[in-house]
């Protein structure tokens, strides 16, 4: 089974910036995104569990070049002043040309 | 007073409450499902509007346009107040004191239920159009206060618009205000085939006002641990602030025409705080106002304060007024 | 005519229906849980299973034969004149058309608790064993049309035996089935300790149906977008389509010997297209068949329109019927 | 005696419990959503409470005392009994027979509520502060049962007090004796207004029964599966337990001066296998355990067993006790 | 600790098809698999988010051939005409020996 | 954007076992970890089903000898006796040094 190799990124965040998140996501590139929801702890923890809800996870297969610009986004945009962590991996993806 | 105080504080609903909270004292995991939460809120809330709707349809306009001005006022005035007494007196930063405002300036649809129930058990009925008084009280106190930090801040990294959209099509508003229009034009014989259902003086809408509670008790209790860190002045404001709004909130009510039972619960909403539309509308606009102050302050002090003690005290100040 | 229409449109449900689309053209968030609105529904089921089995107690075996009859012949004709139309007339491949008539040879078990609720309001109350029927023609139509789409398609994937047992198992089956024998079996006194919570007729009942509708309202307005997506025949189709069924229905039935309630209420179940056992089945059968098409139809157009015209035009029908 | 069986065999409750076992049976994917569950029985358990709190205020201390002694007599009792028929008789593994002894030590609310509905159904109404002896009932058989199996074992890798503390603040516990407080607080007035939603003889009440029982039908039936893996001792150990426990509670009951109807619930209760407490408690203290018998057990045999066929012969015990 | 370089397969599809595939896991290898309830968007995103519950995030530690099975199966079977994304990792495993 | 290799370590555990792990998480290093609920099959696959909830998936995003330590304690507490799956991979973290 031949596949392409693309990024994975993958965006936990609080609740509230579900919408916007993925509103960026697109704009910046990506053709998808599956969101699981999830709760959990952190170094300001108690801020992600303030927001019933807890927390969002958004994960995104996209180019190398998108996942950068996302993660560079969410560091300048978002990390200062909400809880949040991303990162990325390398996946094979089947039909990866479709995400691209 | 006292026997008031007593009467209020061994009703289901203070009870319930109560119980809520030492689940939480005792360290148990035990909570409602989220979802359960979420559909008892949408039938007390729905149940309200529509019932208020029923009964709209009875009240004139003269006799509400009065209390409607007086419920604007206080969505304008109380933001303002919390806002100042928080940036000037307790040196809160801008973004904390305008997130804590917004809150206040807002209103706790539980907190008017419980209002409701005790008034209505003291046998001083509101006005039938009080509900619709809550939907016009719960969003300019927040629109207010975001507006002023965003002025005063930079970090309004969000187009307000978006936001205050959120708040005025909330769950709240969707329940209230349409449960309102249902209620205006079904007319009474539809409303005879569901009011064993949605009466709000019935006891499904008592029993499961008091599922709720035991709930809010366990919300509530679980944010007990962060007092500590929110420090005495927030937590002598919590109280102190509900008792100026609401002795503001009856005595314009009183001014606008309500009876005891009405200024007594514009008195309360006045005094009570957002705990649900405000939050996540804070969160987006002032992300650097910590959470855990306006949080607590709203849901840990303030909630159990009127709860507890602060209706009473606002029927007894009602009482007052009209004598 | 216009009376019925007005009655109709000032009943709890279809206002709450109504909210439940302007809900979302405001756009606002608001929905129900999922699990509440799986709850609400097990209940509505299951009460109307229930009831129709200490009902069915009374029925004698002569006159429920030919209405039964009469639903198994509706279980067969719809599937088809729907397919002929959409396929002939309307020019949709075979997927799509088999997939769409899947849905309006089923049936909605909330419009037909609509329609009882209708028709028991205007004094026509239908005969008991109505559910009976409803449950008799769940199945058949969506069977008949996912065969017909599998023969002409290659396309059938997934063995079809497993579908079938699926629908035939699904929640809406169970409950009403289920309902049904157990009502049956418990007798009167049984009956009467439960009354007052499983009572179609009872305030609890008509409540959780007006919460339920302002979901359904929600789910229908939040596809009103892909409206346009699917075409003025579709359209058409989702209007005129009931109206056929509707009319045959009542026919049929009023032949069979029922009453203007149970001719009524049997044309809308003719009528109604089923949006929660067709789709999966649908779905995994006949993966070509687009489900903006059948879910937009069933769900935004002829629902609603059933709900909110529909069901006094077959009441008005079955009046001509049996004048 | 088949009187009884039968009339308890044709109740609502027995006969939704069935068709959740023949739901499971025909492989349907129907269910009740979790939350809806949990929901469900923190109302049955709640109300549970508050009525026997609204009680408790009538009776005097001296004709609480000895059955009070009794169930606790019980409660240590028959995690022992249990324990010693698994392990000696039944040879199982030390960790499976205290994991299996710590249910049966324990209670079913579920089994003891559809017993006070058979006995008040059968006009013999049990003491009002039977929930006072439920909750006495629920914690000490599972301490009992898990310190022999953590002594007997080295493998009890984790400090017991925290499981114990969990099981002392489990939801069960938190709703019945937090129920039991406010009702004994709030007194008869507050009781009226309440009384329509809570009431375990009103019709709501017995509709979420009925609900609920579906529910546990399905989880049942859900492990009817693992019948086989149990083999043919514990299936045995299933039945005959229950009706040893049984007719010891029943007489212990009797000769603490309880009521028939008491008798027979304090007897249910004794014959009941706890299915939510006990299992995550065994699970981590215990980890050697077995879930599928422990599981089985309790939910696939001795529960069915209970609702069906052992009520009614607690019920006749009693009767015979007392004649 | 020692581990076993194994392949995480992840493929995210229509609720619909949840059974479906665990089973045609099992036949092509898989010892075992987890599901986690998830919604998202893609290029057919009305599609997943057509039938309720909009999608299931199904992962399945597995050996590379098993894998490459699971993703050819899936590329052929479903690509076409459901709402489906696959892609596979590579990860250590403790005890991997268990799952091969 | 510059980001740092980290390890990502995935539990899928049965959920009466949540609390503790992630109480040991937080003693063996761990900064923080987020939690999805889920449910699956696996060789011992009943019992992790047996008690209701049927599974958590724990994932924390930690140092080389963190990730380690983990997977070690997981294996010698948790794998002979409950229905565990454990597994590390390499992840480019946003902010990374905050995790260490
Ligand atoms: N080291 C970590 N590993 C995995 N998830 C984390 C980690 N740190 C934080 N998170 C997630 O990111 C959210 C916000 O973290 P923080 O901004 O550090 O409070 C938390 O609620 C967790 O869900
Ligand atoms: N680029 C992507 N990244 C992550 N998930 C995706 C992506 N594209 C699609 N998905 C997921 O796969 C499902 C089906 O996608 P599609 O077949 O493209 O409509 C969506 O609902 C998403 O959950
Ligand atoms: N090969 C696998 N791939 C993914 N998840 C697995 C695998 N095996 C087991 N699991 C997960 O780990 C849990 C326990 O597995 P086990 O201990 O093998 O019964 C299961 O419920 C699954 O959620
Ligand atoms: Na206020
Ligand atoms: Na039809
Ligand atoms: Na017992």
């Amino acid at each position: 089974m031949e596949t392409v190799p693309l990024k994975l990124v993958t965006i936990v965040a609080e609740p509230v910036l579900e919408e916007r998140l993925t509103g960026e996501l697109r704009r910046l590139g990506a053709r998808g995104w599956t969101v699981t929801e999830s709760r959990g702890e952190g170094s300001r923890g108690i801020r992600a569990s303030d927001i019933p809800g807890s927390g969002v996870r958004i994960e995104t297969v996209v180019s190398a070049t998108v996942a950068d610009a996302i993660l560079g986004h969410v560091a300048r945009q978002y990390f200062p002043r909400y809880a949040v962590i991303a990162y990325v991996t390398t996946v094979d993806v089947v039909r990866g040309d479709k995400y691209v | 007073m006292n026997e008031i105080l007593k009467a209020n504080l061994l009703s289901p609903i203070a009870l319930a409450f109560a119980l809520g909270i030492v689940t939480k004292l005792i360290r148990s995991e035990f909570s409602l499902p989220k979802d359960i939460y979420t559909g008892l809120s949408v039938y007390l809330l729905f149940a309200l509007g529509i019932k208020g709707g029923v009964e709209l349809g009875h009240a004139q306009f003269a006799s509400v346009i009065w209390p409607v001005g007086a419920t604007l006022l206080l969505g304008c005035i109380t933001p303002l107040t919390a806002y100042g007494t928080l940036r000037y007196l307790g040196r809160f930063s801008v973004a904390d004191a305008a997130g804590i405002a917004a809150h206040y300036g807002s209103v706790s649809a539980v907190t008017y239920i419980a209002a409701t129930t005790f008034v209505k058990g003291m046998g001083a009925e509101p006005e039938g159009f009080m509900p619709t008084l809550l939907t016009l009280l719960e969003s300019p106190g927040i629109h207010i206060a975001l507006a002023l930090g965003a002025i005063k801040t930079a970090s309004a990294d969000r187009d307000i618009k978006h936001v205050l959209h959120e708040v005025l099509t909330a769950r709240t508003m969707v329940l209230l205000v349409g449960g309102l229009l249902i209620g205006f034009l079904m007319g009474e014989k539809n409303w005879g085939s569901i009011e064993g259902f949605f009466d709000s003086k019935g006891p499904i809408f008592k029993g499961v006002l008091t599922v709720f509670l035991l709930e809010m008790g366990i919300v509530a209790g679980s944010r007990l641990g962060d007092l500590k860190k929110v420090g005495p002045f927030l937590l002598a404001f919590g109280m102190l602030m509900p008792l100026v709004h609401g002795a503001l909130g009856a005595w314009l009510g009183t001014l606008a025409g309500l009876s005891v039972g009405g200024a007594t619960v514009l008195g309360t909403m006045a005094a009570s705080a957002s705990y649900i539309a405000a939050p996540p509308a804070v969160r987006v606009t002032l992300p650097d106002a910590n959470p855990t102050y306006y949080l607590t302050s709203s849901l840990a002090i303030t909630f159990p304060f009127n709860i507890l003690v602060g209706i009473p005290v606002y029927f007894q100040v009602a009482q007052w007024l009209h004598a």
